[in-house]
């Protein structure tokens, strides 16, 4: 057999690896003093891979590989797109503290490389080897960044439990997807999807199809696979923590997604009550204990615990019906859209501050309004974005999760929908904790009263998740647009 | 031999390493035990690959198995650091980072 | 004039804008302008009363008006002729497609009344030149006493229950203003609060009364359409009833009727000539106004032509005798006046409760002219006699050599009170008694007769302490000046003669003629005199007098009797025992333990003040005390308690979750498997 | 003119938001610049409103100068804008208002200052308002409605009392808790009758609905707009939020947000489930009525002005929602008069309150006293405000009281009349009541004479710039007072047009 390789679907990937081997070699070439020269080159390496993106998004044409394992649709462009601009955003986010800190420049961007590469291969995977290949692709890097100042052992810790804990989910994960291959005699989705269509599913089937999910929920922090998230957050190089929240877990969302639509759909009962309950669970525990935190990091990190939570409602409730399936698709990529701008934008906000500060603490933001109005606007508007407060991206977030919600309108959805409400509002607390930092209490004894000084790139970063937060709050059709044509393709 | 033989097989398996994982405190052996699983997990692979003939479970069993050696070879490198950094593999005193 | 008699009302409220904004800067202090003003007003009201007579006049055949003071009677002994009010209006707003409007209705009521507040304001704005002159906020008063003018006489061309209940609030509010005028000391501001906040609560009657009245003459606030409604008894007997009980309750807050009549003494807190003008004269009369206005409504809703005991009847009743009742026991010159009003204002209620509507705003009439004119001339007495006292025990006493203009006008308006032939009051009172004793009100008609003895009473005693006796006050009292005694003899005509406007006897009923509504109006009793009725409420009055003077002599051995023959002789016999110098020890016990009335009135008094009033008080207390509760314990406790106890628990939660963070690998993964066990676990038997 | 109609509403709530961006733009020092700017940006919002009421039509009941463009089309949600006679006193109101509070806060910036940003806020919350009031899709205004939250959440946190913090997380929890279900209300809505169009909802009037469904659907928007108005029982926040929030905050806060939550009724909950309305009318009536008398119990127990003037607008929102609740053109009518005229006279009194406060330093009604003596025209605009406020007649405020009580004599077929005349006689002594606080604080405040603590301080009598600020607000009230017309005429037509479900 010889297959057909379609280049210009392939080409986002093709870009991405070219790039990350030219970072490699021109860090070997390159004399220390130029090594700075690789964050560029990376750069320019993302930015051309976002534009096979474009042209493929212009032709429209689902384009299918390897017998329907590779397939290029829009869905699969939109997440390529998203990630791919996530990488763009974290580069800029990147570049400072990693010249900044006594650190090996060019492998950094070569393994976050490595990481988007297979993120770009995700969105495109519909077989259960192309989706394991990705993921990992995926997740071995971020070992290895979360672990990146290796004289620090916060950073160890960081990686040990991060890495600990993903291999056993892969372990699980593995185990459910040898089972469900086993049952259903295919590794490709939409035949696991016709199997499970026939109905009368065994028991085995369902442990397994469990198991395959459990995987994932690692990957979106879902609670209880969420207790590397805190901890290795907190460990791990900012930078990479803004990585881990949003594009590593928009992966895990991204095969979810596809493996419940395209492989397990037709058998509700078999994956909505698991993904109901982690859904609840992640809102939940992740609303509640980020109340009760100090490091700003920490807070970010159960906070984000909690958006998966509810970016995990509209698929929780997906099976009930075509429509509802129809609009928790496109509330998950919306939602997903969002939560990336304004939680890199809420990074990078920590980022400048630390700057000054050197401290992660909550309490260290008091009185940001007096000196640094400008950032103390700008984390604001990501806080209560993330709160979910119009007219700043979030509402529209939560808007189309209770919409799926209402679209599906059974009991059990109805009671997803009234703890997703309540978590609203608890979440409130934590988000409005930090703007009361920064708008009402004073600042210490001894601060400079100057603003605090953002270089270029991370400004960029800062601008760019801003624009995005309130530009798609005030007309969330740019997003919605995106939602509603990003349809599985066959 | 019977199906059911590989898969009871694969599952004490990986149950050992799953006993393994929560018991061990000693770093290495702790990604040795996460090895078993993933030993069980290809188990399955290739018992399911050779009684359906369909030759993508041997193939996923040596994706694994690839992904298997680079993830301990990660986790290991990772182990280094800490025993350079704390003088001990004991995944116990790792305890810095929680609430 | 009978068109643009808009024109009137808006003449003070101009006034009011203008010393608002220069009265400081004018030389005079706004005083100015408040009198013109008030002139202007006059002028126009004369003008169109006169025209009004003249269209009655057209219309019953007669030419020119004031042309025959005799010939009323002839005049209407021939068919019904109807004299249509005069009305003009705007619309005012409209609402559910409505289109209500704002306007005047003329006729013989309202001109009359036009008449009467043009005349005693113009009256009291003149005297309280005098009376005010210096006052720290002289600028601040005439512009309230002109808003007040405004209000008064919107009310009184009100065509509208609406448009009236808005001059109702705004005469309350002008009322609140100057009572607590000098409300600097807390006992002022009290009363002035009291006094709102009681006719207010008399005005939920008024307010639900009106709205009542709005739906049963079929969605209108038009007074004429109401009359004719409540005439046709449209929607049944029950909703009318319902309306006249609650407009009772309004008037029985306005014109202080039992039982809330407690914050018009307290009123006097404020200068004297406003309780002239507004708490003897006018704003008190509003109530009586109203009653009259609408007077189709009690007619139908009390069944007024039935007879026997109504509910407005009876309340006039009580107040006659509770406020004569109250007159005997106060030092105060103004309490005694005050409550000699509530008492005249209960004959007016009472007189429209038993049909008699014409002698009821012919006492109205009367009334405002010999009442204003006793608290005039009690302002005088303060202002040039008692140095600002008004106590007549401690401070007065003599007066009448010393203010003879004062004290004859005085004795006028005693006379015009107490109902002595032929000043005014005799003849609006008597006419009340005789209507209530034909129209089958056998009752009232005698507690008329012993509220008339009372008075006569009580009103003796409070001349002998003011005027007679020695003087037992300090500094040098003499007479007032022109400002102040002009007003009280123009009065003073008036209190003497006006009563011979409806003098029935001599054939002269321009009341009737002139004020008494043809249109949309019952047909209520015209009384024939009857002369004996007349001599026993004169003779009552007579008798009262001499047994007041007789108890303040009776121990005393000269001339007892010769003062019962006549009000002079018996002031010349009290004249003789006050060179007496244990006078005043005897006089006190003479009142009050030798008075049979002495300790009917103070019981009455002790339940004025504790249970009444305590009552009143009571409320208030209470309702502070539910407010606290309210606040303290729901508001603050349950209500607020549960929503901030919620985010408490909440946190606790966040805290215990937090320890399952506890930073260990192993844990982790061992809460991982067991969660995944109990999952599968969950699923398999969900499946 | 056919610009001007296509342009206005757009440009009238936009301008301020134009204004916030330039005041961003405008360094922290520049005070007079920004003052300026943000005076021009709301006085050019107003001169568009007066614009707009001489071109408005006002024979015409339905919508006008409508605009409606695509928006969100995933989700079938339309730019959609346009005004009647129910929004235009209210828009109006707003604008004057908040031009007030600008100039109001030209020399009395609370602490700690930064003119820039409350200006910022100041803008951005009026952009919030107006938009509201012509937003003619739900989710355009729940998202303008919403806007609202963030500005005054900030204005109390930043600028409030000692209680700040505590004050205005409640504030911003309880609207948001509310606006959450009246979120879900709309989607509900919208996943039943698929649209967000006011217009065209209003035009469906429940449809096919089946009857248990309008009612829940109504419960939830009732409570979003209760917690709004407030209406016992959600209306703790309140007088928390008030006492704590800064003058113009306060003033803002009394004269339009509350007025959101019943126009929300009016606009929205009514026209849209006619049938849940006349059901739950019964309780909502209740729920007013409550409101009226626990209003003022709950002023006749405080001691801090400013806490007192906040429950007596629970009292006066309460009258509105009677009014509402009556389901009568007539009683609706008089709601909106009543908005409006609770918004100048309530708004006046925080006003004249914060005033007081700066001079005095407190607002112990214990320790005040005399002010007539030390400042009387701040006195006497004080006592006018407390007589507008109870309801005096010939004064704005009861045009908004006595038709109410009236319409709820004779509420909408369909609704227990016997119920809604048992409340119409215990409104009215809710006007009571209301004398009775409003005098009390009258009286404790303004007469008698001034405390000895106080005796030798210097009491500035009215500011200029309080002048300039508060003279449209009273000549208004004055004006609709004696005139009650001039709303009357506007809103009738389209009242009875909106709620032609009810039968008129």
């Amino acid at each position: 057999m010889n297959p057909h390789i379609d280049f210009h679907a392939l080409a986002p990937e093709i870009v991405l690896a070219a790039t990350l081997v030219v970072v490699l070699v021109a860090d070997l070439l390159l004399p220390d003093r130029e090594r700075w020269q690789t964050s560029r080159l990376a750069t320019i390496g993302v930015l051309a891979a976002f534009v096979p993106v474009i042209t493929l998004a212009v032709d429209g044409a689902d384009r299918s590989m390897f017998g329907g394992a590779y397939v290029v649709d829009n869905y699969a462009l939109a997440f390529k797109g998203f990630f791919i601009l996530v990488a763009y955003v974290v580069l800029l986010m990147s570049v400072d503290y990693i010249s900044e800190g006594d650190y090996y420049q060019g492998e950094f961007y070569f393994v976050l490389l490595t990481s988007v590469l297979g993120m770009s291969v995700m969105g495109s995977a519909r077989d259960l080897v192309s989706i394991f290949i990705a993921l990992e692709t995926i997740t071995m890097p971020t070992f290895v960044l979360a672990g990146w100042r290796k004289h620090d052992t916060k950073s160890n810790e960081a990686a040990i439990k991060y890495l600990i804990i993903g291999v056993l989910s892969s372990a699980l994960m593995l185990y459910g997807m040898s089972l469900v291959y086993g049952m259903s005699g295919s590794t490709l989705l939409t035949d696991i999807g016709a199997f499970v269509a026939k109905g009368g599913t065994p028991p085995l089937m369902i442990v397994a199809m469990f198991l395959t999910i459990a995987g994932f929920a690692f990957k979106v922090s879902a609670v209880p696979f969420h207790f590397w998230v805190p901890d290795t957050y907190e460990g791990a190089p900012t930078p990479v923590t803004a990585f881990l929240s949003v594009a590593s877990k928009a992966g895990g969302f991204a095969a979810l997604v596809s493996i419940v639509f395209v492989g397990f759909y037709p058998d509700k009962g078999a994956w909505q009550p698991t993904l109901w309950v982690l859904a609840a669970a992640s809102m939940t525990l992740g609303n509640l204990t980020a109340l009760r935190q100090t490091n700003i990091v920490r807070m970010l990190a159960y906070s984000s615990i909690a958006q998966g939570g509810f970016i995990l409602v509209p698929l929780a409730v997906a099976g009930e019906s075509a429509s509802a399936a129809n609009s928790a698709r496109e509330a998950v990529i919306i939602y997903l859209l969002i939560y990336g701008a304004m939680n890199l934008g809420a990074f990078a906000v920590v980022m400048a501050l630390a700057r000054r500060t050197r401290s992660g603490e909550i309490s260290s933001y008091a009185g940001l309004m007096q000196y640094s109005p400008g950032l103390a606007l700008v984390m604001s508007a990501f806080m209560f974005s993330l709160a979910g407060v119009p007219p700043l991206a979030g509402w529209f977030a939560k808007f189309v999760m209770f919409r799926a919600v209402i679209d599906a309108a059974t009991p059990a959805a109805v009671t997803l929908g009234v703890i997703a409400a309540v978590n609203s509002v608890i979440a409130f607390f934590y988000y409005v904790g930090v703007v009361r930092q920064m708008w009402l209490q004073p600042a210490p004894e001894g601060t400079e009263d100057r603003p605090v000084r953002i270089p270029m790139a991370l400004s960029s970063a800062l601008a760019i998740t801003t624009v995005v937060v309130v530009v798609v709050g005030v007309y969330p059709q740019v997003f919605a647009k995106i939602g509603e044509l990003a349809r599985l393709g066959g | 031999m019977a199906l059911n033989q590989f898969l009871i097989l694969a599952a004490f398996l990986f149950g050992t390493g799953v006993y393994g994982v929560v018991a061990r405190r000693n770093g290495v052996l702790m990604l040795m035990s996460v090895e078993l699983m993933l030993q069980a997990v290809n188990i399955n692979l290739v018992a399911f690959s050779a009684f359906l003939h369909d030759v993508s479970g041997q193939v996923f069993a040596l994706f694994v198995i690839t992904v298997a050696a680079a993830e301990v070879g990660v986790g290991l490198a990772i182990i280094l650091l800490i025993y350079r950094n704390l003088g001990s593999p004991d995944l116990d005193r790792v305890e810095q980072l929680k609430g | 004039m009978l068109d643009l008699a808009w024109i009137i009302p808006v003449i003070p409220a101009v006034s009011f804008v203008l010393i608002l904004l220069f009265g400081k800067r004018m030389p005079r202090g706004g005083s100015e302008i408040g009198v013109a003003a008030l002139a202007a007003a006059f002028v126009l009201s004369c003008l169109t009363a006169y025209q009004w007579i003249q269209r009655v006049e057209d219309a019953t055949g007669a030419h020119g008006a004031l042309s025959a003071f005799g010939r009323g009677l002839r005049a209407s002994t021939g068919e019904e002729v109807v004299v249509h009010p005069v009305v003009h209006g705007f619309t005012w707003f409209q609402s559910g497609g409505m289109k209500f409007q704002a306007g005047i209705q003329i006729d013989g009521l309202s001109v009359l009344l036009l008449f009467v507040v043009t005349l005693v304001s113009l009256l009291v704005h003149i005297y309280s030149t005098a009376y005010l002159a210096g006052d720290r906020r002289y600028t601040h008063y005439f512009a309230a006493l002109s808003l007040f003018t405004t209000s008064m006489l919107t009310l009184v061309v009100a065509h509208n229950t609406l448009q009236l209940l808005v001059g109702w609030e705004l005469v309350g509010l002008c009322s609140f203003m100057l009572i607590g005028h000098w409300w600097e000391e807390q006992p002022n501001s009290d009363a002035a609060l009291k006094a709102f906040f009681t006719t207010r609560t008399g005005d939920i009657g008024l307010m639900i009364g009106i709205i009542v009245a709005f739906f049963a003459a079929g969605q209108t606030f038009d007074i004429v359409a109401t009359n004719q409604a409540a005439l046709e008894v449209a929607g049944g007997h029950t909703i009318w009833l319902v309306a006249a009980s609650c407009l009772l309750i309004g008037i029985i807050g306005k014109s202080g009727q039992f039982p809330l009549h407690t914050w018009l003494p307290d009123a006097m807190a404020g200068p004297t000539p406003v309780s002239a003008l507004i708490h003897a004269a006018t704003m008190v009369v509003a109530g009586v106004y109203l009653g009259a206005r609408v007077y189709p409504v009690f007619w139908e809703g009390f069944s007024i032509s039935a007879g026997g005991v109504n509910a407005m009847a009876l309340i006039g009743g009580i107040t006659i005798i509770i406020g004569a009742l109250l007159a005997f026991v106060q030092d105060d010159i103004k309490k005694v006046l005050a409550y000699s009003t509530i008492s005249q204002l209960g004959y007016m209620v009472m007189g429209l409760g038993v049909g008699a509507w014409t002698a009821a705003v012919f006492h109205l009439f009367t009334h405002a002219f010999f009442k204003a004119l006793l608290f005039l001339g009690a302002g005088s007495v303060s202002h040039s006699g008692s140095h600002h006292s008004f106590d007549m025990k401690r401070d007065m006493g003599g007066l009448r050599r010393y203010m003879p203009t004062t004290f004859w006008t005085f004795m006028i308006a005693t006379a015009a009170l107490c109902g002595i032939f032929p000043f005014a009051g005799f003849w609006s009172k008597d006419e009340i008694l005789v209507t209530a004793g034909q129209g089958g009100f056998t009752f009232f008609l005698w507690v008329g007769l012993v509220g008339a003895a009372l008075t006569a009473a009580y009103m003796t005693r409070c001349v002998y302490l003011t005027f007679f006796g020695e003087f037992r006050g300090h500094g040098e009292p003499h007479e007032s000046p022109r400002a102040i005694t002009v007003p009280l003899v123009v009065l003073a005509v008036f209190s003497a003669l006006a009563g011979l406007l409806n003098a029935v006897p001599f054939g002269i009923e321009k009341f009737k003629e002139w004020v008494e509504p043809t249109f949309a109006f019952p047909h209520v009793v015209h009384p024939d005199f009857s002369y004996a009725w007349a001599s026993v409420s004169v003779i009552a009055a007579l008798a009262a007098i001499a047994a007041a003077v007789f108890w303040f002599v009776r121990e005393e051995q000269l001339g007892a009797l010769r003062g019962l023959t006549g009000r002079n002789r018996a002031a010349g016999a009290a004249y003789t025992f006050l060179e007496n110098k244990y006078y005043l020890d005897h006089l006190y016990t003479g009142v009050v333990v030798g008075s049979i009335k002495g300790p009917i009135a103070r019981a009455a008094y002790w339940v004025n003040q504790n249970v009444i009033d305590g009552v009143l008080n009571g409320t208030a207390y209470l309702a502070r005390r539910a407010a606290r509760f309210t606040y303290d314990v729901l508001d603050q406790g349950v209500v607020d308690g549960a929503v901030n106890g919620i985010a408490a628990q909440t946190g606790e939660a966040g805290g215990l979750l937090r320890s399952v963070q506890s930073g260990r690998i192993q844990r982790y993964a061992l809460l991982l498997f067991a969660a995944v066990g109990v999952l599968s676990l969950g699923l398999y038997v969900f499946n | 003119m056919n610009w001007f109609d296509s342009w206005a509403l757009t440009l009238a709530v936009f301008i301020p938001l134009v204004g916030m961006a330039v005041v961003l733009f405008i360094p922290r020092d520049e005070e007079t610049a920004l003052k300026t700017t943000a005076l021009v940006a709301t006085a050019a919002s107003l001169a568009v409103g007066i614009a707009i009421l001489f071109r408005f039509d006002y024979d015409k009941s339905g919508l006008q100068m409508v605009v409606d463009k695509p928006w969100i089309d995933v989700i079938h949600s339309r730019y959609h804008v346009g005004i009647d006679g129910i929004s235009l006193p209210l828009l109006l109101m707003t604008m004057v208002v908040t031009v007030g509070c600008v100039v109001y806060s030209w020399n009395h910036f609370p602490h700690p200052h930064n003119p820039k940003a409350f200006l910022a806020l100041t803008l951005l919350l009026e952009t919030g308002m107006l938009g509201t009031f012509v937003a003619q899709d739900l989710i355009l205004f729940f998202i303008f409605f919403e806007v609202v939250l963030l500005p005054m959440y900030f204005m109390i946190a930043v600028w409030g009392g000692p209680r700040r913090e505590y004050a205005s997380l409640k504030f911003f929890l309880f609207t948001l808790f509310g606006s959450a279900l009246m979120l879900l209300s709309f989607l509900a809505l919208y996943w039943k009758l698929g649209t967000f169009d006011i217009v065209a909802l209003t035009e469906l009037g429940g449809g096919e609905l089946v009857r248990s469904t309008q009612m829940l659907i109504f419960a939830g928007m009732f409570v979003g707009f209760a917690i709004k108005v407030p209406m016992f029982p959600f209306h703790t926040w309140l007088p928390d939020a008030h006492t704590e929030a800064p003058t113009v905050g306060s003033v803002l806060l009394a004269a339009v947000l509350l007025k959101l939550g019943t126009y929300g009724f009016v606009r929205i909950a009514l026209p849209v489930l006619p049938d849940a309305a006349r059901e739950w009318a019964p309780w909502i009536g209740l729920l007013a009525v409550i409101g009226i008398i626990y209003g003022a119990l709950g002023c006749l127990a405080q001691h801090d002005m400013k806490r007192l003037i906040a429950f007596s607008s629970v009292a006066h929102m309460g009258f509105v929602m009677l009014g509402i609740a009556t389901l009568t053109t007539f009683g609706i009518n008089a709601a909106i008069f009543g908005m409006v005229a609770h918004g100048l006279i309530t708004g006046m009194l925080f006003f004249v309150a914060g005033s007081i406060q700066e001079r005095y330093e407190t607002r112990e009604m214990s320790r005040l006293g005399g002010l007539l003596t030390q400042a009387p025209r701040l006195g006497w605009i004080f006592g006018f405000l407390c007589m507008a406020s109870l309801g005096l007649p010939g004064l704005a405020g009861f045009w908004g009281e006595f038709p109410a009580i009236l319409s709820s004599y004779n509420p909408a077929a369909g609704v227990s009349e016997v119920t809604f005349r048992a409340y119409m006689v215990v409104a009215a002594i809710g006007t009571v009541l209301a004398a009775g606080y409003l005098l009390w604080m009258l009286q404790r405040v303004a007469f008698g004479t001034v405390k000895d603590e106080f005796k030798d301080l210097h009491v500035h009598d009215v500011h200029v710039p309080e002048w300039i600020a508060w003279i449209p607000l009273i000549l208004l009230i004055v004006a609709l007072g004696i005139y009650p017309n001039l709303i009357f005429r506007v809103t009738d037509g389209s009242v009875g047009h909106v709620l032609r479900a009810f039968g008129g």
